[in-house]
């Protein structure tokens, strides 16, 4: 069997790749939150140091094998994801696993970290983590919605659940499909703030209401492996986002800069904005981006 | 269909509690079906410490019952004090007591503030009123010599007059303070997402809320305008010109907007006091500590604090320490009672933005 | 080329300066010290400059601020606090209070020194320590950290009978609402 | 005179109602009505639905240790006139007991709580006489007179070495006069504060 | 809900502040400096210290201790201790320095300790920070200070009035102005040291402040049984280092004696409050010669010591020198009888008008009793050693009083001159002005030198007194009947001693003066008169410069003999009496104890 480098290489770096922007986007939106709030904030790379830290605690405490599991079906769910999206564009290396039916594999692995997590949490015993996975999961039921409805719309549109594609589809950026069909990209981006967890839609992790949720109970180099894989599964959705809407990238300034700006919406909301209840959380995306995406569907059935 | 009810403890090592107290939920699904308070926790036993102390040596000790808030304590425990012995204050060291309580009446709703929208997620607000806030303590450092405990009003006057270029130091904060209140407006009082998570929340009957005892800006929250301020004006209260602002509602947005409108009148009578001080001296000297025996005698003095009104009873029989003093903290009521009450129905989310609109502060409760 | 002894050096290397520059700090007031907290880790001395940040749970956090006095109440709850920590874990106490009773020296409810009762790495001086005081002692931990000296856990683990015998001495029971996790 | 005038009409009223009790107009807004301990309860109920004091602002005690009494503060606001009265009575000190009046107000629920854990007054009819503030406190409550908080504290807590040297002022000077100071006094002493 | 579209854009305004400059503190890169009176850690000028240790009294938190410095000693004035305080207690509520009566004592900028040895928090300010003066923040003058600097005036007839009579002068204070003068103390005691008899002035002084005054007197009668003598006439030593005085004027220790024992009306009532505890009799007996207040107070303490004693007193009054030497208008004769018949009444003898060398001899007194205590003070007045002395119209001072308060009328004329400035002079001074005459003091140094009380001096000059200062008398100046007509005296100027010493007056040559007098009144000093001792006694005992000299105990070199009063200290004031009558007692104690 004919071995392919050039892939070897790209599975090899790919996560490696995302889990340095992804930690270093973190510690930039760290940075930018910082400076709004009128202060300089931690060095850019601080999200790594305290992902060192975490790795390098001497002791960690474990309730049970599910909790153990629980980032690990994260961080697997998370590497996954990413070698089912092609990073660049066209290039032999990052194009990974990406196949026809990926949007559909990808769906359904973007739940699958999510409910490793909420095993794991399950276990810890601690109410809190309890509270925490089944304010998650019913939050994901409600931004699955919009995101699976703008992604019909695509998908429709385009006739294709293949993201390499729609890549291909969008070759230049008049033809990028926030163009081609803005009304799913809105329906798109709605869902996509929650899928970030960001304010107004932190409402699993919420410190003052629950602790931190899920990972409660989770300490050393659990939670290190729940940092690692948070890293890299938000680079994920990015990837994801920038390559369904924003034309994907050919190279690496290009992605860096699409994806970051990308990164910049809910980064930006999230600063100026409270926390949801869980209610008001699924509500708002069953309302405003539920009724974009069917009218996404809409237009395209009509257009079609 | 009843769900099944779990028991949850938020607190005394939580996040979103305020203070070190605890409160134990009965959950049934995202519905509190029961609270309890337990409190102890900051028990320092200051009415058994202040028995064991002269009247002097209190001082130092009352301002740390309620940490965010220290004056309002010393400036009670000195008008019981005062009222015991009959003894006259200098009418600037009214003026410049009037100028430090509003002072941390200002400081105490910047934290609020922080506390307040933090607890509801909007982490950047409190990044900006604790920060700001600081520039009071600055003020406070000067004035006073510490940012935190003042030590500053007592028995007899202030302890100092006020240093030089104060009163412009003062000015300009206050300038810079009606520059930022408009900011503070746009992203926490107008933000929708902060209505949505406060309009309708934390309910207080307005005639329950007059039964229960709730006082200071809960109340006025109720539209009740009850203001020791302007009940009974201590100090120099009655030369000043402000308005109580009452908002309708009860909720915890009403709350948070009698306190934002109590922002700018706290500013607007600082400028007052600092226009019309008068000169003079500012202290009239106690005896000496060592020898200090109050007359024998009772009183009961109020101070509106941020979180509503302060009491103290003291009694003095005649010794160079007090008899007794107890401490009424507006907290007492609304952290334990009340709290209890309002609570059964709301959803976990808003238990910690019900406290901190009730400007729970668990170290008055149990001193 | 290299040997093992190098590779641990290295990694012990890396390991200390992360662990100097990424200090969370367990959300627990446990006294009047609590106030100057918010204004060290918000803007006006933004306290995440150096990495230190709060952390809502002590499952995942790496230093305990005693800021303040301790009532027999509290203190039940803190050493059970500690005890969830995980290794490293450092104790920072603030203000008179932690050292020699403060100014409840004297009061039935509150400890007088917490060094008796759990393994204490930096003291801070102020009652309250100011935000420089407070930053200045998160300076001092990661000079401890980095020299290796900061041993707190190590040193509660091996005097465990020790400070349970201290504990005890103040805390009649050990009931707490029994969690069970 | 004419400034008392609300406060002197209120005091008529209460003795006019309660014949045995003893109404001083202390100062403005403060009416302070000294009552026997089983009319403290009709008191109260007569302020509170006839006379629209219905805010109840605190309950306190203050132990006499010399006369053997506790001495019970309840204090009253009426929002419209804004005067306060200060119903006081005294009780027994040995076996303290006294009514509950959680019924007329809920908040007067943790006040008796307090008062029963700091003094150890058993109130009749409180359902909620639970731990409050302390934790498995053994001993006297603390907040009467006879307990020593400071010798407690030596003995209970730990007070760290190194402070052996000091000296006093006074037995020095002592000391180096020769003076021999007599027992006398020990109880306002100002080296005892 | 309808759609709130401001609410949703206007927070965004928020990230307007992205752009700003952040107004964060860089600690520790950029420093803040700490506000001009910022409360930090303690400093303290050690020399300005005294070590009264009221900074360790009114701390609540017991957070300062008082220790030993090396290099600081124990002084009068100075306990040689000095603050330490304990900054794991410390609150820095400043209450240490606003009570520091010397203004050692302040807070500095300085806050920043951090450590990990929990016991390196004792802090010495001024040791451990020996620079700490450059960064001084909170500190405490008299106007801030929480101690009270003023004294509460005493009140007093006006001079006008005054020298209408011998009515008192000072007019006491009332209970009120007693207990706030009380409360002015901070109960250091250093004021003890300084006392010749160490009078437990802190404690009685409490004792008014805390209305006890029963108390009061019962530690006033525990080393002093002539507290109210003291409590009017005495030369309190101890307000001169009284700690507050650093600052202000001191306690009126000696007016709170005085308001103290005056509580007590009569005999019965004193006795009823002091109860004293009088031992049973012993058998020894002891004779005291002299009633002066060291006779009076070594007879009071044998007599409760169970000693039979006996005073024998030449004159028909008991008190000696305060009797006769001291005017009615400063101590009036009924005090004095109240103290003598307390004393009478709990078994002390007198034989009056008894005059040892006369009446009865040395030699039977020695026989008929164990020990023997010599009391008999300076009677005798140094002569001026001018010229015309011994006229008539120039008299002594003590023989002029002592005839005044016998209530013997002497005719001085309306022009007096009084030769000295200690308080005899001034006492004569002030009793001739009782008797209209016009009064002039001539002193040879300046006013600031003058030995006698400032009091006594501001007394006199409101009566009238003119003082002449730097004035020499050289000469009386008769008349054809040999009676004084005219003083002549010389200027002096005043030359500084080269050995340091205080300077010296020296006559102006050619300046001299006369002045017109009636009588000139001589009071520098007086001397005793031993005629009375057997010729072996005096061989024995040791004189010097005409005092006996004595031990510790008082003791004489003959051992049953003890000495006191003026005639074994220099000090020549009543307490210093009292204290020689108080240490007699224990030496007499332990002689005949010893012997038996």
């Amino acid at each position: 069997m004919e071995i392919n480098w050039s892939s070897v290489i790209g599975i090899v770096a790919t996560p490696v790749i995302a889990f340095i922007v992804g930690v270093l986007y973190g510690g930039a939106v760290r940075k930018i939150t910082a400076r709004v709030q009128n202060r300089y904030g931690p060095p850019i790379t601080q999200n790594l140091f305290d992902i060192i830290k975490l790795y390098s605690k001497k002791t960690a405490i474990q309730h049970g094998v599910m909790q153990h599991l629980g980032p690990v079906f994260a961080i697997t769910a998370s590497v996954t994801s990413l070698y089912f999206i092609p990073v660049i564009k066209d290039s032999p290396y990052f194009q990974n696993f990406s196949f026809n039916g990926d949007l559909i594999f990808l769906l359904y692995m973007m739940v699958f970290g999510s409910l490793g997590m909420a095993l794991g949490a399950g276990q810890t015993g601690n109410p809190n983590s309890a509270i925490g996975v089944s304010r998650g999961l019913s939050q994901m039921v409600g931004y699955e919605i919009p995101f699976v409805l703008a992604l019909v719309a695509i998908m429709i549109q385009f006739k294709t659940t293949s993201l390499n594609e729609l890549l291909a589809v969008q070759d230049h950026f008049t033809n990028w499909i926030i163009f081609q069909s803005p009304l799913a990209f809105v329906a798109g981006i709605l869902a996509f703030l929650g899928m970030m967890h960001y304010a107004p839609f932190d409402v699993v992790i919420a410190p003052a209401e629950i602790a931190s949720g899920p990972p409660s109970e989770f300490g050393g180099k659990y939670l290190g492996l729940m940092m690692t894989s948070g890293s890299i599964f938000a680079f994920v959705k990015l990837v994801l986002f920038v390559d369904i809407f924003l034309g994907g990238a050919s190279d690496f300034i290009t992605l860096i800069i699409k994806t970051f700006l990308l990164y910049m919406i809910p980064v930006l909301t999230g600063i100026v904005s409270p926390r949801f209840r869980t209610e008001q959380s699924i509500l708002f995306f069953w309302k405003w981006p539920t009724f974009i995406g069917i009218l996404a569907i809409i237009v395209v059935v009509l257009n079609g | 269909m009843r769900e099944k009810e779990t028991t949850l403890y938020l607190g005394p090592q939580h996040p979103g509690i305020t203070g070190n107290m605890m409160v134990k939920l009965k959950v049934a699904g995202d519905t509190v079906v029961k609270a309890e308070t337990h409190v102890g926790y900051l028990h320092r036993a200051f009415e058994k410490l202040m028995e064991q102390r002269t009247w002097m040596q209190s001082f130092p000790i009352v301002c740390r019952i309620c940490v965010p808030e220290p004056d309002p304590n010393e400036e009670n425990l000195a008008r019981a004090v005062e009222e015991i012995e009959g003894r006259e204050v200098p009418e600037r060291a009214k003026y410049i007591r009037v100028m430090a309580l509003e002072l941390s009446r200002l400081a105490a709703y910047m934290l609020w503030m922080g506390g307040q929208s933090g607890g509801l997620g909007l982490y950047t607000a409190p990044q900006w009123s604790v920060g700001d806030r600081d520039y009071i303590l600055d003020l406070f450092e000067e004035l006073t010599g510490g940012r935190i405990y003042h030590m500053y009003i007592w028995a007899g006057g202030v302890r100092r007059d006020l240093p030089d270029g104060f009163k412009e130091r003062v000015l300009k904060t206050m300038d810079y303070f009606e520059s930022r209140l408009p900011e503070y407006d746009k992203l926490i009082f107008d933000n929708a997402i902060f209505k949505k998570r406060t309009i309708g929340i934390g309910v207080i009957d307005k005639e329950k809320a007059l039964e229960w005892g709730v006082v200071g800006p809960p109340l006025r929250g109720c539209g009740i305008k009850h203001d020791v301020r302007i009940d009974e004006p201590y100090e120099i209260y009655d030369k000043l010109e402000f308005e109580v602002p009452t908002v309708e509602g009860g909720d915890i947005y009403a709350r948070a907007m009698v306190r934002r409108r109590e922002m700018e009148q706290s500013i607007s009578m600082i400028r007052q006091v600092l226009d019309k001080m008068p000169g003079g001296p500012v202290y009239n000297k106690v005896p000496n500590p060592l020898n200090w025996y109050v007359p024998k005698g009772d009183a009961y003095v109020k101070t509106e604090s941020a979180r509503g009104e302060f009491g103290y009873y003291a009694v003095s029989d005649g010794s160079l320490k007090p008899r007794r003093v107890h401490v009424r903290g507006p907290a007492y009521v609304h952290g334990v009672s009340l709290l209890e009450r309002i609570l059964v129905g709301a959803n976990i989310s808003d238990v910690s933005p019900i406290m901190n609109s009730l400007g729970v502060c668990p170290p008055e409760i149990e001193r | 080329m290299y040997n093992d002894k190098d590779a641990k050096k290295i990694v012990d290397i890396i390991q200390s300066y992360a662990r100097k520059h990424s200090l969370w700090v367990v959300a627990y007031g446990t006294g009047c010290g609590a106030i100057e907290i918010p204004p060290t880790m918000t803007s006006r001395y933004d306290a995440e400059r150096f990495g230190i940040r709060g952390s809502a749970t002590p499952r995942q956090a790496d230093v305990l601020l005693i800021t303040g006095y301790l009532a027999v109440k509290t203190l039940k709850r803190v050493i059970r606090t500690y005890e969830q920590m995980q290794a490293p874990k450092f104790v920072m106490g603030f203000g008179s209070c932690t050292i020699n009773g403060g100014m409840y020296w004297d009061s039935y409810n509150t400890i007088n020194a917490l060094d008796r009762y759990l393994p204490v790495d930096v003291f801070i001086n102020g009652c309250m320590p100011r935000p420089e005081a407070v930053i200045s002692g998160f300076i001092k931990l990661q000079q401890l950290i980095s020299e290796g000296k900061a041993e707190g856990a190590e040193k509660y683990l091996k005097n465990l009978e020790w400070y349970r015998e201290n504990q005890n001495k103040v805390i009649p029971n050990w009931n707490m609402p029994d969690y069970n996790w | 005179m004419e400034e008392l005038k609300i406060e002197k009409e209120i005091a008529e009223e209460i003795s006019k109602t309660f014949h045995s009790a003893e109404v001083t107009v202390k100062r403005e807004k403060r009416v302070v009505v000294k009552l026997r301990d089983d009319l403290i309860t009709p008191f109260l109920s007569y302020a509170k639905n006839n006379m629209n004091f219905i805010h109840l602002a605190h309950i306190s005690c203050v132990d006499w240790l010399e006369d053997n009494k506790f001495e019970l503060i309840y204090s009253l606001l009426n929002y419209d006139n804004k005067v306060m009265i200060l119903a006081k009575t005294y009780i027994d000190r040995e076996n303290p007991e006294f009514v509950s009046h959680t019924n007329y107000w809920d908040q007067a629920e943790t006040y008796e709580r307090e008062m029963r854990e700091m003094y150890g007054i058993n109130f009749k009819g409180n359902k909620r006489l639970t731990e409050f503030i302390l934790e498995d406190w053994q001993g006297i409550p603390p907040m009467r007179r006879d307990f020593d908080t400071v010798k407690f504290s030596q003995d209970t807590f730990y007070n760290r070495p190194g402070r052996e040297n000091a000296q006093d002022v006074r037995t020095t000077v002592t000391k180096k006069s020769g003076e021999e100071i007599p027992e006398i006094g020990k109880d306002y002493t100002v080296r005892n504060l | 809900m309808a759609f709130d579209i401001k609410g949703i854009i206007s927070p965004f305004n928020a990230l307007k502040q992205f752009g700003k400059t952040p107004h964060t503190v860089k600690y520790p890169y950029t420093k803040k400096e700490a506000a001009e009176r910022y409360r930090g850690f303690h400093f303290n000028d050690l020399e300005e210290c005294i070590g009264c240790g009221t900074c360790a009294t009114i701390c609540q938190n017991k957070a300062i201790d008082m220790i030993e410095i090396e290099g600081i000693e124990t002084t009068t004035g100075d306990s040689g201790l000095r603050p330490r305080v304990d900054n794991g207690r410390c609150c820095w509520c400043a209450l240490c320095v606003e009570v520091c009566p010397t203004g050692s004592l302040s807070l500095t900028k300085d806050y920043l300790h951090v450590t990990d040895d929990p016991d390196s928090f004792l802090w010495t300010p001024g040791v451990d920070n020996p620079d700490g003066e450059k960064i001084k923040s909170w500190v405490s003058d008299v106007e801030h200070s929480l101690l009270d600097y003023q004294r509460i005036p005493m009140r007093e007839l006006e001079g006008k009035e005054r020298v209408k009579s011998f009515a008192e002068v000072v007019l006491g204070y009332s209970e009120e102005e007693a207990r706030e003068e009380a409360a002015r103390c901070i109960g250091c005691g250093l004021c003890t040291d300084n006392c010749p008899v160490h009078m437990h002035i802190p404690e009685y002084i409490n004792a008014i402040a805390s209305g006890h005054y029963d108390d009061a007197v019962r530690l006033i009668y525990d080393n002093n049984p002539l507290g109210e003598t003291c409590g009017k006439v005495c030369t309190r030593r101890c307000e001169d280092i009284c700690a507050v005085s650093k600052r202000g004027e001191p306690i009126a220790i000696r007016w709170l004696k005085r308001f103290a024992t005056e509580t007590a009306a009569n005999k019965e009532i004193i006795a009823e409050i002091v109860e004293p505890e009088i031992l049973p009799p012993n058998g020894h007996k002891v004779a005291i010669i002299g009633a002066g207040p060291s006779g009076l107070t070594a007879a009071y303490y044998l007599a409760m010591r169970g000693f039979d004693v006996t005073i024998f007193e030449s004159k028909a009054h008991a008190g000696g020198m305060i009797m006769y030497g001291i005017p009615k208008y400063r101590l009036p004769l009924d005090s004095i009888d109240k103290q003598v018949e307390y004393m009478k009444s709990i078994g002390v003898k007198i034989q009056y008008n008894t005059k040892v060398g006369t009446d009865i001899t040395f030699d039977e007194l020695h026989k008929n009793f164990e020990a023997v205590f010599v009391g008999i003070g300076f009677e005798v007045p140094y002569s001026i050693g001018i010229e015309g002395e011994n006229a008539e119209g120039s008299i002594q001072a003590v023989n002029y009083l002592r005839e005044i308060n016998s209530e013997r009328n002497i005719d001085i004329g309306d022009k007096v001159v009084v030769i000295g400035g200690g308080n005899v002079a001034i006492d004569a001074a002030r009793v001739s002005r009782r008797f209209g005459a016009d009064v002039t003091i001539l002193y040879r140094r300046r006013v600031e030198d003058m030995p006698a009380d400032w009091e006594e001096i501001e007394g006199a000059e409101d009566e009238g007194v003119h003082i002449k200062t730097q004035a020499i008398p050289l000469e009386n100046i008769l008349d054809e009947n040999g009676r004084v007509k005219a003083i002549k005296y010389a200027n002096a100027e005043m030359i500084p001693d080269p050995d340091g010493g205080r300077p010296r007056p020296k006559i102006i040559e050619g300046d001299e003066h006369v002045m017109e007098v009636t009588t000139v009144i001589g009071a520098i000093g007086q001397e005793a008169d031993y005629s009375f001792f057997s010729e072996d006694i005096k061989e024995k005992i040791e004189i010097k410069r005409g005092r006996i000299v004595v031990n510790d105990l008082q003791q004489t070199s003959v051992p049953w003999l003890f000495a006191g009063g003026d005639i074994s200290n220099r000090r020549a004031d009543a307490i210093s009496a009292v204290a020689d009558g108080y240490r007699a007692v224990k030496g007499i104690e332990k002689y005949i104890l010893e012997k038996s």
